[in-house]
Order: C-alpha cells, then sequence, then structure tokens
C-alpha cells in the first residue's frame, strides 16, 4: 500500500518498496499467467479473451470487497458464508425479476437487503456474542443455505432482467461488457472509501488495533458489525451479476465462491491479521486466480493437477509476503 | 571462580539502539544487582542471556568457554535460567503443569509425573505460607492474582535446579513476606554456589539482596559497585545520571486551587481500585504515585470510561457526567494516554498520519465522512512541527518510529481533540532523555493553556518535577497526599515504600 | 477440581470453586447436547439400542470422530486443519490402491494410510510452523494439493476394499459393535495422547505461543507435531471411511474439514487455542452427526431440515462459545 | 405432462389390482422382496444432493406419484432422506432409512461402489433397493435408468452428423472423475473416432453452467477453429452463452440439453433467423417415479422379465426421443411456462413398467 501512498521518488528504496509491494508481486504475476498462456495456448493473451476473463474475475473480484473489508478489519476476521449469500442472492433476484426489466431495481434493492440482514446477524453474533468468526460464518452458511432450499422449495425460479444479462454479457465501450466497468467503478470507489473516508479510517483502526481504536473514540463493535453487512451485501450484489452471467438461477450457483474471496484478499496483500491491505490489491488477486483457472483449464490438463498447481501457486504466492514473525526477535 | 560473563552485547530494535555494548558478569555464589532506568536496557540484556533474542553483537562466557545461545533451551542446556518481566505461565494449564513445562520427566514421550510431583508438592509447601489458600498443584493458573503467578514462576524457574538464575522484576508484584520468602530462596541457592542476576525497581531490595551491581543507561554500562560500599542515594545517581540533579521543579507557577475542579471523582469503584475520590484543577497536575500496580492505570481506564468502573459521581467543570465508553469522556473533553503504548495507544502497522488523525479525524471530514486529505495533512503536519515529532514521512507506518517520538504521535493525536483533561499513564516509559523533556514541556504547555492533568508514573523523579500534587496508591486506595514542596524524590520513594510511617519523617 | 462449592472466603479470593463451576461449563453444554440429541434420538427411534443401529450409527459416526480428533490436536495447538478432509481422501485412496481388495494386505493398507497422513501433516506442520504461512490459508493451499493428489491416485471412485475390512467393521466382538469399539478407540488413543509431553506442549504453545517458547517449550517442532498427529488421525479417519463404505473416492470427506471445526467447537475447544479435550471433539462430532439424524426422524420437511439443522447449530456453538469464554474469567 | 396423466388412471387400475390380489399376509422381514406382501407399503428415498434443480424435480415426481398410490391405499408412508452429504452421509441417510421399517428404498446414489456394504445390510433386512440416476455395482440391488453412456452416443451420433467427418471440436464435459462424466465419453468417443473427428482438449465444465461458459469462453480464445463444442445437460446453456459472446453461433456447433433455459435460448436463436442446431438428449429425472412404479411391483412380489434385465439387476430405459431442431417449436410450446432449470421429462407409466414384469 505504501507505494501506492506516496508520490513516486525514483530512490533505490523507493523502488524496492514497489518491487516487494504485494500489489506489484500479484500484479506481475497476473501479467506472467497471460504472457505463458499466450506461449502455451496461443490466443489466451488476445484482447477479447483478457477482457472475457476479466469479466469473470468481476464476479469473485465484487463478491471479495466485503472480505477484504472484513479481513481487514481484524480480529480473525473472514466471513466463510460469502458464497451461499451470494447464491441466496441471485435466488432473490431472480425470481423477484423473473426476466423482467421493470423489476430490476428491485431485483437489486431485496437482495442486497436480504444480505445485509445476514452480515447483521453474522456482525452482532460477532461483536457482542463474541463467537469467533470463522465459526459464526460458517454456522451461517448453513443457515442460508436453509434458507435458500426453504425459500426456492428445491428449485430455483425465475430469470434474470434481460438489461442485467446484457450488461454482463454484452460488449459495450471497446468491446468490454458493461460488468467490467461497473467492477472499476467498484474498484475506484472502494479504494478511495478506504482511503479516504472516516469509516475506512476507521475500519484500518479497529483493524490495526482494536483497544488503541476504542481508547482514542473509534466505535469498535459499530465497525465490526458494519464490515460483516459490507461483506453479505457486496456478496449478494456479486450474486447478483453472476445471475446475469447466466441469466437462470440454480441453488449452488455461487457455492465456491467463499475461499477463493480469501485467496485473493491474501493475495492482494491484505494482512490476514488485519489493519493492513486495501482493495485494488484483492481485485488484483481476483484476477490472478481467475487467470490462473482459465489458464490450466485451456492447458489440457487433468483436474488433479489443475487443483494441485493453485495450491501451489497460492502457497508460493503467500511465501513471498504472507510470512508471520518469528518467535526470537 | 566459575562466571557467567556477557560483554559486547549490541541490539537494536528498528530505530532503537537498546543495548550498545553492554555487558555483565556474574559469579557463582553471588547475586548480582543488574540496575537501570526504564528502557536502559536490563531486560534486553537479559534475554539475551536466556535466549529470547537474537542480539545483534554478543560474546556469552561460561567458565571461560565460549556459549552459543540460539534459544531458551541452550541457556537450560547450561543452566542458565530466567525469570522474565513477563511471565511465561500458560493461562489454561495447572501450577504442577506450568511448575514443570518444559522439562516434564517422560519415558519414550509418555508422561512420568510421578516423581517430579513429589519436587513439585515440596515446591508447594514451601510457598504454601505465602501462596494463599486453595492453591494446589491441579489448580488453574489463569486466574490466580499477579502476586502468586510471580512465585509460580520463581518456583518454576528453581525447579529447574539453575546454576545461574536471572530475576527479571521478580518481585514486582509480590507483597513483602512473599518478597522475603523469595529472598530466602535466593539465598539457600547462592550458599550452594547459584549466581544470581537479580532486577529490581526498589532499591531496598537490592541493598538487602545483593552482593554487587552492575548499572546499565541508554545501553550503556555505567558502573560496576560492590552494594557494600555504596548506598541508596549513589545508586540512584549512578542510574538517573545527572538528570536526578538537574531535575527542578520548572518554571511553572502553582495553580489556583479555589475555583471549580475542571475533573472531580467521587467514590470510584473498580476492579482494582476501591472507592476513590480526587480532583483535578485547571493548570493543575496530579500525580499518581506509589508501587506500580496499585491500581494507578485502572484508576485512569476507570475514569475514561475504557474499563468497568462504578462512580457515585463524575464532574466535568460542574457538570455530573457519565462514561460508559471512551467515546462519551472524549465527546467530555478528556483525553488518555495510555500505558502501553504499543497495545494500546498505537495503530502499529498504520502510517504516522492517521495515528495522529484517529481522535478527530471526524471533526475535520466534510460532512463528517469523507476525509479532506489536505485539512488532514495540515493538522498532523502542524502537531508533528508542534511536537518535534522525528519522521520520515507521514505515510511511514508508525512502527518506524522510536520510542519517544511514536509516544508524542500518541500526544499529538490527544492534541487535535483540544482536550480539557488529559489522563497520562506513564508517558515516558521507555523514552530517551531528549525526547522526555520535551514531553514534559508539552505537558507544561497544556497546563498553562487551563488543562488538568492527571500523570500516573513509575518514574518518582517524573513526579517530582511535574506534579504539583501526588496522590500514593497502595492497594487501589489513595493512602497519601503530597502537595507542593513535598513533592520531592525522596518523599515519593519512602510513600511509595510505605516506610513514612515507621521512619516517622514528615508527610 | 475437587474442591467442594461451600468454601472459604479465602478460597473464593482464589476463584477455586467458581472456578471449580465456571470450568464444567462449556464441559456441561457439550455433555447437555450429547443427552439432549441421544435422548431425542431415542425417544423418536426406539430401535436406537439395538444392535443393528448402534452398529450402523456408530458406523457412520466414527470417520468424523476421527477427523474432530485430528482438528482438536490441531485447534489446541493453537491453529487450524482446513485440509483434514483432502488429507482423508487421499489416505483413503492411497490405503485401497496398496491393499487393492487383498485382505491379506490389510495391515499394509493400514500402514499406508496413517503414513499418508503422516506426511501429508508434515507438509501442513513444515509450512506452518517453520515457514510461518497463516494457518488457515495455508491449510486451505494444502487442501487442493492434497485433493488434487488423491485424484492423481484414483481418478475416479471404485476399487475395491478387502471384505475382512468392511464385514469386521459390521461385526461385533464380545456383543459389542466393533464399530463402537472404534470410537471407544479414538478416545482411548487421545486419552493416551493427551499423557504425552508432546500433547502437554501442544497446548502449552496453543495457550501462549510466546510464553511457551520462554518455557522451554520447542514451538516450531511443537507445531509440525500436531499436523502430524492430525495427519495421523485423518489416516485413521480414511480407514473408517473405507471399511464404512467398502470402496474409494478421492472426492470423500470433501466436507470434513468444516464439519470437523464444527465438531470442534460443539466440543468446548477453544478456536483460540490451548483449552478443552480430544474427548470433547468427539462428543462434539457425533452430537453433529445425530441432529440431521434427528430432524430426519422428526419428519421435518426436507426442504426445511438444512434450515433447521443450521439455526440448531448455530445456537449450539454460540452456547458452547459463549460458555466456553465464562471459563476463561 | 402427458405421461403424467396417463399415471393417474395406470395407478386405479394397478391398485385395484393389488386389492384384489393381495391377501396373504406378509411377513416382516422377509429375506426377500419377491416374497410378495400387501402393504401398505413404507417407501424410503435417499439423495445426497439436494442444492440441484434436477434432483428436485425427481423427487418431486416421486412424491407426486406416491402420492397416487397413497390415496389407493398401497402405500401409506413416504420417508425422505435429502440433504446434502457425502458417501458416508448417504450410508447413514440409508441407515436411517433401515432404522424407520422401510418397505422399498429409491437410492441417487453418490457412488456406484461405496454403498455396496450398506445395501446389503438392507436388502438383509428385506427391503427392496433401487437405483437411479446412476448405476450401482450391487448384484442384488435393481438399476432402473437410462444408460448414460448411451445418452453420450446418442448426442455424439447428432454432433457428428452436424459437424461432419474430420472436425476438430472440443468438449466441456462434467466433473473430472464422476461416473456419469467418464459413462458419456465411452459412448462419445467410438462414435467421433469413427468419424475422424479429432478432439482437440476436453474442458471441465463440472456439471455448471457458470463454469461452463467460463470454460468454453477459455477454449474458444485458446482454439479459436473449431468447429464445435460438444457439451451436455447441465452446461450447455452456458457453453451456448459463450459462444452467443464469441458471434460464433454460425460456425461452432454446439451439443445441446433438455433444459427450459437452453431451450429458450436456441428458440429465440432460431426465431432471430439463425441456422442455429443443436440436439438435447433427454435424461429424465421422472426416473425416480418411474423406479417407484417397479419397487410397488416387486414388493407385491412379481417377478421381473428377464428378458428384459440387463446385466443380472438393470432395467436399461429406452432414450425418449431427443429434441432436434426438427421438434424443438412443439416440445418448447409445451415447456415454455416452465422455469429455466426445469429438465423436460418422462415417467413411465404403472403399465408400461408392468410390461417389464412376468
Amino acid at each position: 500500500m505504501t507505494a501506492m501512498q506516496s508520490p513516486a521518488a525514483p530512490t533505490a528504496a523507493r523502488w524496492r518498496a514497489i518491487v516487494t509491494d504485494p500489489i506489484f508481486i500479484a500484479a506481475a504475476v497476473a501479467v506472467a499467467i497471460v504472457l505463458v498462456g499466450q506461449l502455451v495456448s496461443p490466443g489466451f493473451g488476445a484482447y477479447s479473451q483478457v477482457v472475457g476473463m476479466v469479466r469473470v474475475a468481476s464476479f469473485l473480484g465484487i463478491m471479495a470487497i466485503g472480505q477484504t473489508i472484513v479481513i481487514l478489519s481484524g480480529g480473525d476476521g473472514i466471513d466463510l458464508s460469502v458464497g451461499k449469500t451470494a447464491t441466496l442472492g441471485a435466488i432473490v433476484a431472480a425470481r423477484i425479476m423473473d426476466g423482467s426489466d421493470s423489476r430490476l431495481l428491485l431485483g437489486i434493492l431485496v437482495p442486497v437487503l436480504v444480505g445485509a440482514v445476514i452480515g447483521l446477524v453474522n456482525g452482532l453474533g460477532i461483536a457482542y456474542l463474541r463467537i469467533p468468526p470463522f465459526v459464526m460464518t460458517l454456522g451461517m452458511t448453513g443457515v442460508v443455505a436453509g434458507i435458500a432450499l426453504a425459500y426456492t422449495g428445491g428449485a430455483a425460479a425465475g430469470r434474470s432482467a434481460p438489461a442485467l444479462t446484457g450488461l454482463v454479457n454484452n460488449r459495450g465501450l471497446f468491446d468490454v461488457p458493461g460488468v467490467v466497468y461497473v467492477w472499476i467503478v467498484l474498484i475506484v470507489a472502494v479504494t478511495w472509501l478506504l482511503r479516504r473516508s472516516v469509516a475506512g479510517w476507521n475500519i484500518y483502526a479497529v483493524g490495526s488495533n482494536r483497544v488503541a481504536a476504542n481508547l482514542s473514540g473509534v466505535p469498535v463493535r459499530r465497525n465490526v458489525i458494519m464490515a460483516y453487512v459490507a461483506s453479505s451485501v457486496f456478496a449478494c450484489l456479486g450474486g447478483i451479476l453472476l445471475l446475469g452471467y447466466t441469466e437462470s438461477v440454480f441453488l449452488n450457483l455461487a457455492d465456491s465462491y467463499t475461499l477463493p474471496t480469501v485467496a485473493a484478499v491474501i493475495i492482494g496483500g491484505t494482512l490476514a491479521s488485519g489493519g493492513v491491505g486495501g482493495y485494488l490489491g484483492t481485485a488484483i488477486g481476483a484476477l490472478v486466480l481467475t487467470f490462473l483457472t482459465s489458464l490450466l483449464s485451456t492447458m489440457n490438463m487433468p483436474e488433479s493437477w489443475r487443483t494441485i498447481t493453485s495450491g501451489v501457486v497460492l502457497l508460493v504466492l503467500l511465501g513471498m509476503y504472507g510470512r508471520q514473525r518469528k518467535l526470537r526477535t | 571462580m566459575a562466571s557467567l560473563d556477557i560483554t559486547g552485547v549490541d541490539k537494536r530494535y528498528g530505530g532503537v539502539q537498546a543495548l550498545k555494548g553492554a555487558s555483565l558478569s556474574v559469579a557463582e555464589g553471588e547475586v548480582h544487582g543488574l540496575l537501570g532506568p526504564n528502557g536502559s536496557g536490563k531486560s534486553t540484556l537479559n534475554k539475551v542471556m536466556a535466549g529470547a533474542v537474537r542480539p545483534d553483537a554478543a560474546t556469552i562466557r561460561l567458565d571461560g568457554q565460549d556459549l552459543r545461545i540460539h534459544g531458551p533451551q541452550d541457556a537450560h542446556h547450561h543452566r542458565i535460567e530466567s525469570v522474565y518481566q513477563q511471565l511465561s505461565l500458560i493461562p489454561h494449564l495447572t501450577v504442577a503443569e506450568n511448575l514443570v513445562l518444559g522439562t516434564e520427566a517422560a519415558r519414550a514421550g509418555w508422561l512420568t509425573p510421578k516423581a517430579q510431583l513429589v519436587e513439585v508438592d515440596a515446591m508447594l509447601e514451601r510457598l504454601s505460607p505465602v501462596l494463599g489458600g486453595g492453591i494446589g498443584p491441579r489448580t488453574r493458573v489463569g486466574s490466580l492474582n499477579p502476586g502468586t503467578k510471580q512465585l509460580l514462576e520463581f518456583a518454576k524457574v528453581v525447579l529447574r535446579r539453575p546454576r545461574f538464575l536471572v530475576l527479571d522484576e521478580a518481585t514486582a508484584s509480590l507483597h513483602r513476606d512473599q518478597v522475603a520468602l523469595l529472598f530466602a530462596m535466593v539465598r539457600e541457592l547462592t550458599a550452594e554456589g547459584v549466581g544470581v542476576v537479580f532486577v529490581s525497581h526498589r532499591m531496598e531490595e537490592v541493598l538487602d539482596l545483593c552482593d554487587r551491581a552492575t548499572i546499565i543507561r541508554n545501553g550503556l554500562n555505567v558502573a560496576t559497585v560492590d552494594v557494600k560500599d555504596t548506598d541508596e542515594q549513589e545508586l540512584v545517581r549512578l542510574m538517573v545520571g545527572d538528570l536526578a540533579r538537574a531535575a527542578g521543579r520548572g518554571e511553572r507557577p502553582a495553580p489556583s486551587r479555589d475555583g471549580q475542579p475542571v475533573l472531580s471523582v467521587r467514590g470510584l469503584q473498580a476492579e482494582g481500585l476501591a472507592d476513590v475520590s480526587l480532583d483535578v484543577h485547571p493548570g493543575e497536575i496530579v500525580g499518581l504515585g506509589g508501587l506500580q500496580g496499585q491500581g494507578q492505570s485502572e484508576l485512569l481506564t476507570g475514569i475514561f470510561g475504557a474499563s468497568p468502573a462504578q462512580a457515585e459521581r463524575i464532574e466535568v467543570a460542574g457538570d455530573p457526567v457519565e462514561f460508559r465508553n471512551p467515546r462519551s469522556a472524549i465527546a467530555a473533553g478528556l483525553a488518555l494516554v495510555p500505558g502501553d503504548r504499543a497495545s494500546e495507544g498505537l495503530y502499529s502497522v498504520r502510517s504516522i498520519q492517521e495515528n495522529i488523525s484517529t481522535v478527530t479525524l471526524g471533526r475535520r471530514a466534510r460532512a463528517g465522512l469523507v476525509i479532506d486529505a489536505r485539512a488532514e495533512k495540515e493538522a498532523a503536519t502542524s502537531q508533528v512541527d508542534a511536537l518535534r515529532i522525528k519522521i520520515g514521512a507521514l505515510a511511514d507506518a508508525v512502527s518506524t518510529l522510536s520510542g519517544g517520538n511514536a509516544q508524542k504521535v500518541v500526544v499529538a493525536k490527544w492534541l487535535l481533540s483540544e482536550p480539557r483533561i488529559v489522563l497520562l499513564d506513564d508517558p515516558t516509559k521507555g523514552v530517551d532523555v531528549g525526547a522526555k523533556a520535551e514531553i514534559y514541556a508539552i505537558i507544561r504547555d497544556l497546563t498553562a493553556q487551563g488543562v488538568g492533568v492527571i500523570l500516573n508514573s513509575s518514574d518518582d523523579v517524573e513526579l517530582a518535577e511535574l506534579a504539583d500534587r501526588v496522590l500514593v496508591l497502595y492497594e487501589g486506595r489513595i493512602v497519601q497526599e503530597l502537595e507542593g514542596t513535598d513533592v520531592t524524590h525522596d518523599n515519593l520513594v519512602a510513600a511509595a515504600l510505605r516506610i513514612s510511617d515507621d521512619d516517622t519523617k514528615e508527610s | 477440581m475437587t474442591t467442594p462449592p461451600q468454601t472459604t472466603v479465602g478460597a473464593i479470593r482464589d476463584g477455586s470453586w467458581q472456578r471449580y463451576l465456571t470450568f464444567s461449563l462449556s464441559t456441561w453444554v457439550t455433555i447437555g447436547l450429547l443427552i439432549v440429541v441421544t435422548a431425542l434420538n431415542v425417544a423418536l427411534q426406539p430401535t436406537f439400542f439395538t444392535t443393528y443401529s448402534l452398529t450402523s450409527n456408530f458406523a457412520t459416526f466414527a470417520p468424523l470422530v476421527f477427523a474432530a480428533v485430528a482438528q482438536a490436536v490441531v485447534v489446541i495447538g493453537g491453529g487450524l486443519d482446513l485440509s483434514i478432509g483432502s488429507i482423508v481422501a487421499l489416505a483413503s485412496v492411497v490405503a485401497l490402491t496398496v491393499m487393492d481388495g487383498e485382505p491379506s494386505r490389510v495391515a499394509i493398507g493400514v500402514l499406508a494410510a496413517i503414513v499418508t497422513g503422516v506426511i501429508a501433516g508434515a507438509i501442513n506442520g513444515f509450512i506452518v510452523g517453520v515457514i510461518r504461512l497463516q494457518p488457515l490459508i495455508a491449510t486451505f493451499a494444502t487442501n487442493s494439493v492434497f485433493a488434487g493428489a488423491a485424484l492423481v491416485v484414483l481418478p475416479k471412485p471404485g476399487g475395491m476394499v478387502p471384505s475382512t475390512m468392511t464385514t469386521g467393521y459390521r461385526s461385533l466382538v464380545i456383543g459389542i459393535p466393533v464399530s463402537v469399539l472404534i470410537v471407544v478407540l479414538a478416545i482411548v488413543l487421545y486419552w493416551l495422547l493427551s499423557r504425552t509431553r508432546l500433547m502437554r506442549h501442544i497446548r502449552a504453545v496453543g495457550g501462549d505461543r510466546s510464553a511457551a517458547f520462554a518455557s522451554l517449550v520447542p514451538v516450531v517442532r511443537v507445531q509440525m507435531a500436531s499436523y502430524i498427529v492430525a495427519g495421523a488421525f485423518a489416516g485413521l479417519a480414511a480407514l473408517a471411511i473405507l471399511a464404512n463404505t467398502g470402496s474409494g473416492d478421492p472426492f470423500v470427506g470433501s466436507s470434513m474439514a468444516l464439519d470437523s471445526i464444527a465438531a470442534v467447537v460443539l466440543g468446548g475447544i477453544a478456536l483460540a487455542g490451548g483449552r478443552g479435550s480430544g474427548i470433547g471433539a468427539v462428543a462434539g462430532a457425533i452430537i453433529l452427526a445425530m441432529v440431521s439424524t434427528v430432524l430426519s426422524f422428526m419428519g421435518v420437511p426436507t426442504t426445511w431440515r438444512q434450515l433447521a439443522s443450521g439455526v440448531i447449530i448455530v445456537a449450539a456453538i454460540a452456547l458452547s462459545v459463549v460458555m466456553s469464554r465464562k471459563d476463561q474469567r | 405432462m402427458k405421461k403424467s396423466h396417463a399415471l393417474g388412471l395406470a395407478a386405479v387400475a394397478a391398485s385395484a389390482a393389488l386389492i384384489s390380489a393381495c391377501s396373504a399376509p406378509a411377513t416382516s422381514g422377509s429375506p426377500a422382496a419377491s416374497s410378495g406382501g400387501d402393504g401398505p407399503f413404507t417407501i424410503g428415498v435417499s439423495n445426497a444432493f439436494v442444492a440441484s434443480e434436477y434432483r428436485t424435480q425427481m423427487i418431486d415426481a416421486i412424491e407426486q406419484t406416491f402420492d397416487e398410490y397413497k390415496a389407493e391405499g398401497v402405500v401409506d408412508k413416504l420417508v425422505m432422506e435429502n440433504a446434502d452429504a457425502d458417501v458416508n452421509g448417504q450410508i447413514q441417510q440409508i441407515r436411517n432409512l433401515i432404522n424407520q421399517g422401510v418397505d422399498a428404498i429409491i437410492v441417487d446414489p453418490n457412488s456406484a461402489t461405496a454403498l455396496s456394504a450398506v445395501f446389503d445390510e438392507a436388502i438383509s433386512q428385506g427391503i427392496t433397493v433401487i437405483a437411479i440416476d446412476q448405476a450401482v455395482d450391487s448384484p442384488d440391488v435393481l438399476n432402473v435408468g437410462i444408460s448414460q453412456q448411451d445418452l453420450g452416443a446418442a448426442s455424439a451420433e447428432w454432433f457428428a452428423s452436424a459437424v461432419g467427418d474430420g472436425a476438430s471440436i472440443v468438449t466441456v464435459e462434467g466433473a473430472a472423475g464422476n461416473p456419469a462424466t467418464d459413462a458419456r465419453w465411452a459412448g462419445a468417443e467410438p462414435v467421433f473416432a469413427e468419424h475422424n473427428i479429432e478432439v482437440l482438449t476436453h474442458g471441465d465444465g463440472g456439471w455448471d453452467q457458470a463454469t461452463g461458459q467460463t470454460v468454453a469462453t477459455d477454449l474458444l480464445a485458446t482454439y479459436p477453429n473449431v468447429d464445435g463444442i460438444w457439451t451436455y445437460d447441465g452446461m450447455a446453456q452456458g457453453v451456448l452463452r459463450a459462444v452467443e459472446a464469441a458471434d460464433k453461433t454460425d460456425s461452432v456447433t454446439v451439443g445441446g440439453e433438455a433444459r427450459v433455459g437452453f431451450l429458450r435460448m436456441w428458440t429465440d436463436l432460431v426465431d432471430s433467423g439463425s441456422d442455429f442446431a443443436s440436439v438435447g438428449v433427454i435424461n429424465p429425472p421422472g426416473t425416480g417415479a418411474t423406479a417407484l412404479h417397479f419397487a410397488i411391483n416387486l414388493l407385491q412380489g412379481k417377478e421381473l422379465d428377464q428378458s428384459k434385465v440387463t446385466d443380472g439387476h438393470s432395467i436399461i430405459l429406452p432414450l425418449d426421443t431427443p429434441v432436434t431442431n426438427d421438434n424443438l417449436a412443439d416440445t418448447w410450446a409445451g415447456v415454455s411456462d416452465q422455469a429455466d432449470t426445469y429438465v423436460l421429462d418422462s415417467i413411465l407409466s404403472a403399465d408400461e413398467v408392468a410390461q417389464y414384469f412376468q
């Protein structure tokens, strides 16, 4: 983050700071994957393919906004319910929109409200009952899955509004689909909010030292709760966009996104213990993960080796900058 | 005669040089005092011996042989054992489990506790008169009081049969009779030829127990003396250097105490505090004295709404207030510079700018929401300039700063809130001399503006220099009040040790 | 712990009788939950105590029981292992391949499962202890690696477990179902483990890493060992699954990591480490398994069952967490 | 649907026959289903994957058919074990059913082999076990369903003729290691070989249209000159969307699926004047209800006509006529008001099932 905040003074130390910055490393890895992909299977680095991959990354990226905030807010923060919440958001949205543009707005608002309630429950359990976030959100995963099942009766119905499908699937300016612009706007907005709003600074304060934050008059619990609310809200938003991608919804649409959101945050250089990092890194982390998945699937590598490779890549990246403090200092 | 010699120890933490070629030599059978003001590097030196800290440079010799100590286990291998200032008991384990931790008897990995339990029982039996009731080998350690824990820590190390024993502030939380027992046991050990390094802030303990003493200051050796040939004044002089002499009462006129107090507390109760009442007048510095850990910090956090406390009445400038949390206290014009800078005062991984801004962020923000980057920068810069904080850039993490500058950042964030009452909990702990003087100047400036200050300090020299009045606490109560010219170093030491009654000195 | 409640003032100040009560709280929650689900099971299922019912129920509990003990060891040591499930999968397919359906090779198969678990655990331990990556994200990454490896060993479900294993698993020894004995074995193994110096050190490291380091505990080695022991238990879980299913499946155990964590929390083990017992985790695993059985016997409509179980589990976890925190005071 | 209508009548007929035919009391715990019983029977269903609309449709059909039998007094209780579970969890489900004293179990198995032992437990207690959707190896369990291999072959036949001999294609298939994925490929591979079609790579679509869409996009980028993408139910809609996004619906042939969402896109394309062609081979979720008919017949003591049984314990149901451009309009008219996830279905009537018995 430091590299981003300070004016670029081209001294050696400054350069070293930039080169060892997780964001730089992650971005370099993302570029490297595209280059390797282009060498291994020509066409992988083509403009339209890269745009296509960025589009796919946007779903993960948007769901990871909340995960970033939750992890930044510290206290072993993590939200394991994002995948299920995103799925529920998409299910509710599909049912409300039901293929009609006139209900688009309602179809976005209601799921977002549903998400806010889920996040509120997570936040209250974590802030007031002081249930460890890992356990609380893991438990909520079961609850949200249950809600989705009870709500749909086992078969999700409805369809995305055409405008939403168009936003995600139709190419717009520079052949780039609208969803990518939405994501870019969100990257700018979230990064800006984290750096330039009172709420954002308070998240960093709470994440880096809760005792000091409390003693400085920062409302710790309120910030923690808001982080989880934001997480579920962005999860639902991501789910809604995913609905636009597939047009119709199914019961495990976004379930598999949970752990990748955490991975994207960590690859993006946000400290797992909170207080340091930001959304730009996460967005690049989402690109890295998506590019990697795409590369491995076009390389005709069997599923087994693809799984192994992605695990190893994650470990190597973490080894480069995710190490914890030594005991003997 | 066998001895443990450690020489040429250098250790740097970030921007702070904790040790610069310090050395220490302990002979078999002696108790060797290690003295120095706070932050002089005593604990770091001890930890180097214990293997808990990796020195930048050091030579350790045992009986003339070079030793390599890469970790606590290496030290243990040479039977060098330490009681750290920060206790190393595991809260969820029992007393017996803690006492043998790391040295459990085992056959092929399976615990064979019987023989050891006999030793543990014997040790607990020995300690039992001063240990408090109901503590047995199967008691869990977590809920025990600090004194008991400290004794157990000592017992744990003694059970390891040390040849050399480091006791770093091992008596800080102990009662008088507990200290007496510990001393008796130390003397038994030295009689058996054990060499002991003894660190304590209580001069009379050093004079009582030690044969020799090494004094370090700012990471450098000052002197090694035979305790028999010296006295308390001399030791204090060596420890604090010229500072003690130079410390005057400052130029400040004594504040008036006629008007309405800016802060008035009646009947404050909390854990570790019993029925404390006090008044602070505008421009007044009220010191909190006594041995540390007698409720001073609890009093400050209790007033500030940061820890559960009930008061009959708290008034700020005559208005009754009730602080449920620090936020309400801040709104009423209070500020707290907490005792543990790193864990309570700073966001160490965040920038200096953010640390300075945190309390007053909402005031400068547009509509209370959006940060005005220029206003933030100006505010922080003004504080950095005013307090002469030495920084690289405002965007640098606060962890890059030295102790004194970091503390100034804590102070700076409060100055921006323009407080009416400032609560300072040991504000110069681990701060070097120069920065200390600057912090004193800041405190005096505040009082000149009519701010009321409560200052808790572990440094009696500091209280003597700054405080208009000192409330001496003992076991959570105000037991004595020193005022005006009575606030002297000697009186403070006397009051802290509660020897004034016996010595029939002035009070 | 045997101090009677009526006690002297001195004892109250030292907190011994209060500690007696509060120490029990989280244990009592676990025991209480176990009693409640068992009672419901017995009430709803009159055949509960028949030999077949006992055999079959415990046969299903056993794999999660071992996985929960594995997780318990790691969690007590202050870590977390998200890869338990894929270690189970890997160990099971390796053992299956080694045995190749030959009853004479059962012993080698057992050894192979445990050794596989130990190796996987050593990899986890090395990454967490020596390389110092954050356990959550590190084991998430190794989870991919092990899951991929399982697919390499056995690309698709199949293979035969020696019939001696499957029939033995369902038989009786002196009138007691073998599956019950195997769950008892898990308890006995943990009890034996708890009497080793290693487990004492694991608890110390989980309780306070730096204090343990200062107290001569070889922290890094102990951390590694905790993952290795967990791997060994995961190997045993793999064997229980093989005996229960009679066949191999590289995808088995996918839900086991999160289930084992839920079991550990239900068993009164604090995720912060240092506290609790693997025997609690056994109880937690059984509670978790029985909740779904109870709901099915209660005739809760299937679309609502998941929601019901989610809510019950969250409530039980909250109770367990809140009570175990009271122990700390 | 049409066949469901027939079902009601069939059920009436069947139960009428039943009431008159069955008078001998059933001995509980009779070792074999063939010994016959007079009911009413308790039926158990085990499904270990609920987050799937296909499975829900399957369960719904079973419930509907069950209710019709119940109205006739043939059955009295349906015990549902319907929750996400792995193999071990499904074993627990089946044991729960055994413990609840069911007479027959209809199971959509998670594994072909891993449930064998628990099936033996059920059968030894006299329970009739029928596996649907995925065949199992246990010789005493009756498999009822279409052949996934035949489905793969049928889809590949159409596809091969659409892309032509010697074409280059890629595939987007289900999850690696999944039996249905392997069986479908086993059916398709010889067909492609026969037509000299080169398969450049196999994509893994994870039975999930979002993944299918992403993988197809990736493959189109790296193999821009492919003649077709062979895929099937679950992923086809996503693949088609990727092809559409690449603007290649005219040049790239897409294997299809018999699901409303896909049919809608297909119809829209055809309506917009495209000569897009595809195929939807039906994998009917209604097999579950068909299996219930088999279960009732077996419980009533009827003997299977061994000439209609494959490898001793499998009933291979014939494939329905696939959806192609020829019958697309008619098919679409019948299902256009269903949800996108609805799968074209067929349930054998009780009469049709009776044909399988002696």
